[in-house]
């Protein structure tokens, strides 16, 4: 039988929240799918869109954001504008034919160790059965 | 050899040719575009010009050179990759889109042979369609050596004379493929040389656009390197690549890396299309740049095709075909350019 | 078929050597090849240098002719390219194609003197042409070499300018004040007319930075030298190295067919586009 | 109407008073029909000026030029340059503007109204003349064009021939000028989003189809974004090579810089760019319709901006181009802001 289609997941976590959510979630012995290649960044709020099409274009099955929840983000309101910015981004994937499953935001705190894996778990279900990302991945 | 075809019979001679890569205009949206054709049936020969001319079947805008991968040893191998030599005929060249690959062979010949270039080169035949009426209003094939029944590096040129086709092999290539198919092919009539005349002197006289006096525009430019001229003409450049990308006779090209894997390393050097166009082009990694602005690049095209070349290779870099007029989006005009050439050298 | 022109050969590096550091750091490469060396070339020609993953860039090859066990490069990082090979470890491998260019006319500069001028990197052409020179020093003339950089840290081969200073004549330069400098203090240009070499019986060759080309041939020609006396080498953006890809050319010349050596007399009829 | 007189005398004017550099507008290229831009340095140039229905050109991207000009002199002329635009010209000097790009002191505006019409598209034209040639064009009366081919002057309804983007114009009067001609009458548009609804609701694996097959033509000319008056970064993410270098730049830097496209057209290389472009248009983009009309392969770019200019203003109320005082589109949020998307 052929192997089961495991997705390639890359997360965008904010360095102060989402990445800290998803270390304790590690600390505390958590099992979630290894799915993910996490790349921290300083803020949702620095995400630009083209690291999205770009993690696309490198052949990521799903993208995931992932910043503080409104109100706690560590530069006051970075989140805020990522949450403008990855609603046209979300809107753009979605319109041009990309399925718009492959492509999640969260708000996850440093706290929230268990919502990070949930969502991993989702995301993870939610991708297997969409198959490989081909749409946008580089294929020279 | 000169041979009549009924446009009947022309998808049966097209039928006799499977065994060859068939390329033809086809029309998607408002657009001609040479594509492969699977059905015989579908090549429709009245067309405009198409927006790309064939020369992306011989010179793609993208071509691998070579691939290269590393080892976990770091043994590095590099593995040449040339493109297959499928016998492929392409239908409906213009006369000046197959003059231009004359052109662009004498680049890709020389002291270093340009394989990938050749061996599709020579693996095509090109069937050429003269024009009847003029396919764009900004042709001016006359004024550069070329006409719209010219068999310049065609290998059979086809006349469209109504209800059948007059269609003439200009070498052994061209021979073969009507060899193929023999008894579809009648012996012309007087009549129909008569017609392919007639058709031809009129098509001519149904170009109205020219370059006057192009015999002395070289040696004009070649005083007019610092002309304030090419500040004037390059105001409205965009510095697109619009002119030369769509250019039959444009074949300057950039080269690099592709890379499926940093460590080990694994990838493709690549070819691709580049222009004069963009400042890039000429940009030393130092921050220098020779041509620096959008004055010495349009400088550099029309010195490249009036000047450069014709000292070099003694042709013009231009067969007529106006594109670079019709779809510029601002409405540069070469040919008016080249007229306030002319008028600064009188 | 013909040879593929676009495909390299590929080549060991067996020595590297840091010439400067700082932030304009230039290192000497010696690379050898891997399987039979069949690379002839002339003094003044250009190799492309491949890094697989990064691309291509042309040098001059600054070894002699003479040296037939390999090739010597030297390089100032400056861009992509230059980086990946200025991170390389002697045994990694490179690709390398040519030689590009027409070289020096070395043979018909036979019983002349012969004054080499460089600034900077400029060296890297005229090592290959000076040490041939040297070779074969008893059918040239006096031979001298004037040469200049920023600093004196900034002077490549300065071990070897050591052991050549016992055979021929050198004048070296930085551009400003240094305190335990004996030597000139200013651009090359001005140790070029400070030197006043005669033109009689010579032949010059001027490497380096575009701006003090131009300077030094205008000492020269204040000096009296003729247009057809004085060579350079120009450089220009390359990809293909054949002449082919479009970018270098200078008016009809193709710099990397063509060049990368003139005379003053047929550069001056040139575009000034470099 | 515009009183093409009265532009004339004004352009004079500014010219003869040194209030302005140069004046770009338009004029009939010597060759034929249509415009092209024109750049007037002297009173007596004047005359060059035209304004009809083929003034499709959005001068403002000229502005880009002119700047870049600008910072290289030594000792630059501060005077402004005049600028003729239009509805959607002038929006796209208002993000210019509030981007600063550009200051107000750099440009002259003489504004034109569309009035009740706007330009034509020459494809269009072309499919409504069945090959005729046409000798000339001019605005006509009750929202008609008139156009003089050999067999006379007929009368052509503006909505058969006007650019798509002019029938979803709402607003086809300059939202800025020091000085303007024609009347600001608006013109009724009854969906400015009505050709990207059709496209919505195809399903997503149509739409995935469609897009492939438009930008798989992308010869990446970059024609698109060499028009585009908001495109004006130094260097671009689809550039291979740095062009901010000074001397200080450092070989790393150089080294480091990302390729994050290549330079083949292939489809996902083409994707990135393209996706990039547009989401750097989103609150940018003023729909001067500029990109598509200067593409060669007919890519219906339009299609992309115009949706993203769809969704900024739903979900977050913005429109580009009215205002240069208000933060732009992402450089702002609102507390209500959707987040209905968010897990």
């Amino acid at each position: 039988m052929a192997e089961e289609f495991e997705p390639k997941i890359v997360a965008f976590l904010c360095k102060w929240c989402s990445s800290a959510g998803s270390d304790l979630a590690g600390v505390s012995r958590m099992e979630y799918p290894s799915n993910v290649v996490p790349i921290t960044v300083m803020c949702s709020g620095s995400i630009s869109p083209l690291y999205i099409f770009s993690a696309f274009n490198r052949g990521a099955d799903g993208v995931l954001v992932s910043g503080c929840h409104p109100g706690d983000c560590h530069y006051i309101k970075g989140n805020f504008y990522a949450r403008r910015r990855i609603a046209l981004v979300k809107k753009l994937l979605d319109y041009i034919g990309l399925e718009p499953q492959r492509f999640q935001m969260s708000w996850v705190s440093a706290a929230e160790g268990k919502k990070y894996t949930q969502i991993i778990k989702d995301f993870v279900k939610e991708l297997k059965p969409l198959g490989p990302q081909t749409k946008l991945r580089r294929n020279l | 050899m000169e041979k009549i075809l009924t446009k009947k019979s022309f998808p049966l001679w097209v039928k006799e040719l499977v065994s060859y890569k068939i390329y033809a205009p086809q029309k998607n949206g408002d657009l001609w575009n040479f594509e492969t054709i699977k059905k015989p049936e579908s090549i429709n020969l009245d067309f405009p010009n198409t927006v790309l001319p064939p020369k992306n079947i011989i010179f793609p805008q993208r071509e691998v050179l070579l691939e290269f991968e590393s080892s976990n040893e770091n043994k590095l191998q590099v593995k040449e990759t040339l493109p297959d030599d499928d016998p492929t005929i392409i239908f409906g060249v213009r006369p000046c889109d197959a003059k231009a690959l004359t052109l662009t062979d004498k680049v890709f010949s020389g002291d270093f042979k340009d394989p990938y270039y050749w061996k599709r080169r020579n693996s095509t035949v090109l069937i050429g369609l003269a024009c009847n009426i003029p396919p764009s209003p900004n042709c001016f094939c006359l004024s550069v050596g070329g006409s719209p029944h010219s068999k310049e590096g065609l290998d059979i040129l086809m006349t469209d004379l109504g209800d059948k086709y007059f269609v003439e092999s200009l070498s052994e290539k061209g021979s073969t493929l009507i060899n193929l198919a023999k008894p579809l092919f009648q012996q012309p009539k007087a009549a129909d040389k008569k017609a392919v005349e007639k058709t031809q002197a009129e098509a001519e006289k149904k170009i109205t656009r020219q370059i006057k006096d192009i015999k002395k525009i070289p040696s004009i430019l070649k005083n007019m390197f610092d002309s304030p001229l090419w500040d004037e003409e390059s105001l409205s450049c965009l510095r697109c690549g619009i002119c030369t990308y769509l250019c039959p006779t444009c074949h300057c090209f950039d080269i690099n890396d592709e890379v499926a894997s940093s460590s080990p390393v694994k990838g493709k050097r690549v070819r691709t299309w580049d222009t004069c166009q963009f400042p890039d082009f000429t940009m030393h990694s130092s921050g220098h740049n020779p041509r620096p602005d959008r004055a010495s690049r349009l400088r550099q095209r029309i010195f490249h095709k009036f000047q450069y070349f014709v000292e070099r290779y003694q042709n013009y870099l231009c067969t007529g075909c106006g594109r670079c007029i019709s779809k510029c989006p601002v409405g540069i005009d070469i040919i008016e350019v080249l007229d306030k050439v002319r008028d600064y050298g009188s | 078929m013909d040879h593929n022109a676009y495909v390299p050969k590929l080549a060991k590096i067996i020595e590297i050597k840091e010439e400067v550091g700082g932030a304009r750091p230039i290192k000497t490469f010696r690379a050898q090849f891997q399987n039979k060396n069949d690379f002839s070339f002339s003094c003044g020609q250009c190799a492309m240098l491949s890094v697989f993953g990064k691309g291509e860039s042309i040098f001059a090859i600054s070894s002699s002719p003479l040296i037939k066990d390999y090739l010597q490069f030297n390089i100032l990082k400056m861009g992509r390219v230059t980086s990946s090979l200025h991170e390389m470890q002697v045994g990694d491998t490179i690709g390398i194609r040519g030689p590009y260019g027409n070289g020096f006319p070395l043979e018909e500069w036979k019983g002349k003197n012969l004054i080499f001028i460089g600034g900077g990197i400029g060296l890297a052409p005229i090592w290959s042409v000076l040490n041939t020179a040297l070779g074969k020093k008893e059918e040239y003339g006096d031979l001298t070499l004037i040469y200049g950089a920023r600093t004196s840290k900034d002077l490549v081969f300065r071990e070897e300018l050591e052991e050549i200073k016992k055979k021929i004549a050198v004048h070296l330069s930085i551009d400003v004040e240094e305190s335990d400098w004996n030597e000139f203090v200013g651009f090359v240009p001005q140790n070029v007319t400070d030197k006043k070499p005669s033109p009689k019986n010579a032949i010059t060759v001027t490497c380096g930075p575009p701006i003090m080309i131009k300077f030094v041939i205008k000492a020269l020609e204040d000096l009296g030298f003729e247009d057809e006396q004085i060579y350079t080498t120009v450089e220009n953006k390359m990809k293909c190295g054949i002449g082919k890809c479009g970018r270098c050319n200078i008016g009809s010349h193709y710099v990397c067919k063509d060049g990368p050596v003139y005379s003053w007399a047929e550069l001056k009829k040139l575009p000034q586009e470099y | 109407m515009v009183n093409l007189d009265n532009l004339k005398k004004e352009a004079n004017r500014i010219l003869k008073e040194e209030k302005v550099k140069y004046i770009i507008g338009y004029k009939k290229s010597s060759n034929g029909l249509f415009t092209v831009p024109a750049f007037i340095k002297n009173p007596e140039e004047v005359e060059k000026l035209t304004w009809d229905p083929t003034c499709v050109y959005n001068l403002t991207r000229f502005l880009v030029d002119e700047k870049r000009k600008k910072a290289k002199e030594k000792e630059p002329d501060e005077r402004p340059v005049g600028l003729i635009v239009k509805g959607c010209d002038s929006r796209a000097l208002v993000v210019l503007l509030q981007e600063k790009f550009i200051n107000r002191d750099d440009v002259y505006i003489l504004g034109v109204s569309c009035e009740e019409t706007g330009v034509l598209d020459e494809k269009k034209l072309a499919k409504t003349l069945k090959g005729k040639k046409v000798k000339n064009i001019e605005f006509g009366k009750n929202d008609n064009f008139v156009v003089t081919t050999k067999d006379g002057k007929t009368e052509i309804p503006a909505k058969e021939i006007l650019a798509e983007r002019c029938l979803e114009c709402n607003a086809n009067f300059p939202v800025i000028s020091d000085i303007l001609f024609g009347e600001k009458v608006k013109r009724k548009s009854d969906n400015p989003f009505e050709s990207l609804e059709k496209f919505e609701s195809l399903s997503k694996e149509e739409r995935w189809t469609f897009w492939k097959e438009q930008l798989d033509k992308c010869i990446r000319c970059y024609a698109c974004r060499s028009v585009c008056p908001m495109c004006y970064c130094d260097e671009c993410v689809a550039d291979t090579i740095n062009f901010a270098v000074i001397a200080e730049t450092t070989a790393e830097e150089k080294a480091q810089k990302i390729k994050w496209v290549e330079k083949s057209p292939v489809t996902s290389e083409n994707f990135v760019y393209h996706l990039v472009r547009a989401i750097h248009l989103a609150g940018r983009c003023i729909d001067c319709g500029e990109c598509e009309r200067a593409c060669p392969l007919d890519i219906p770019l339009r299609l992309l901006n115009k949706k993203l200019e769809k969704e900024a203003k739903e979900l977050f109320g913005y429109e580009a181009g009215f205002d240069a005082d208000v933060p732009s589109l992402v450089s702002s949020f609102k507390d209500e802001d959707p987040e209905d998307f968010i897990r």
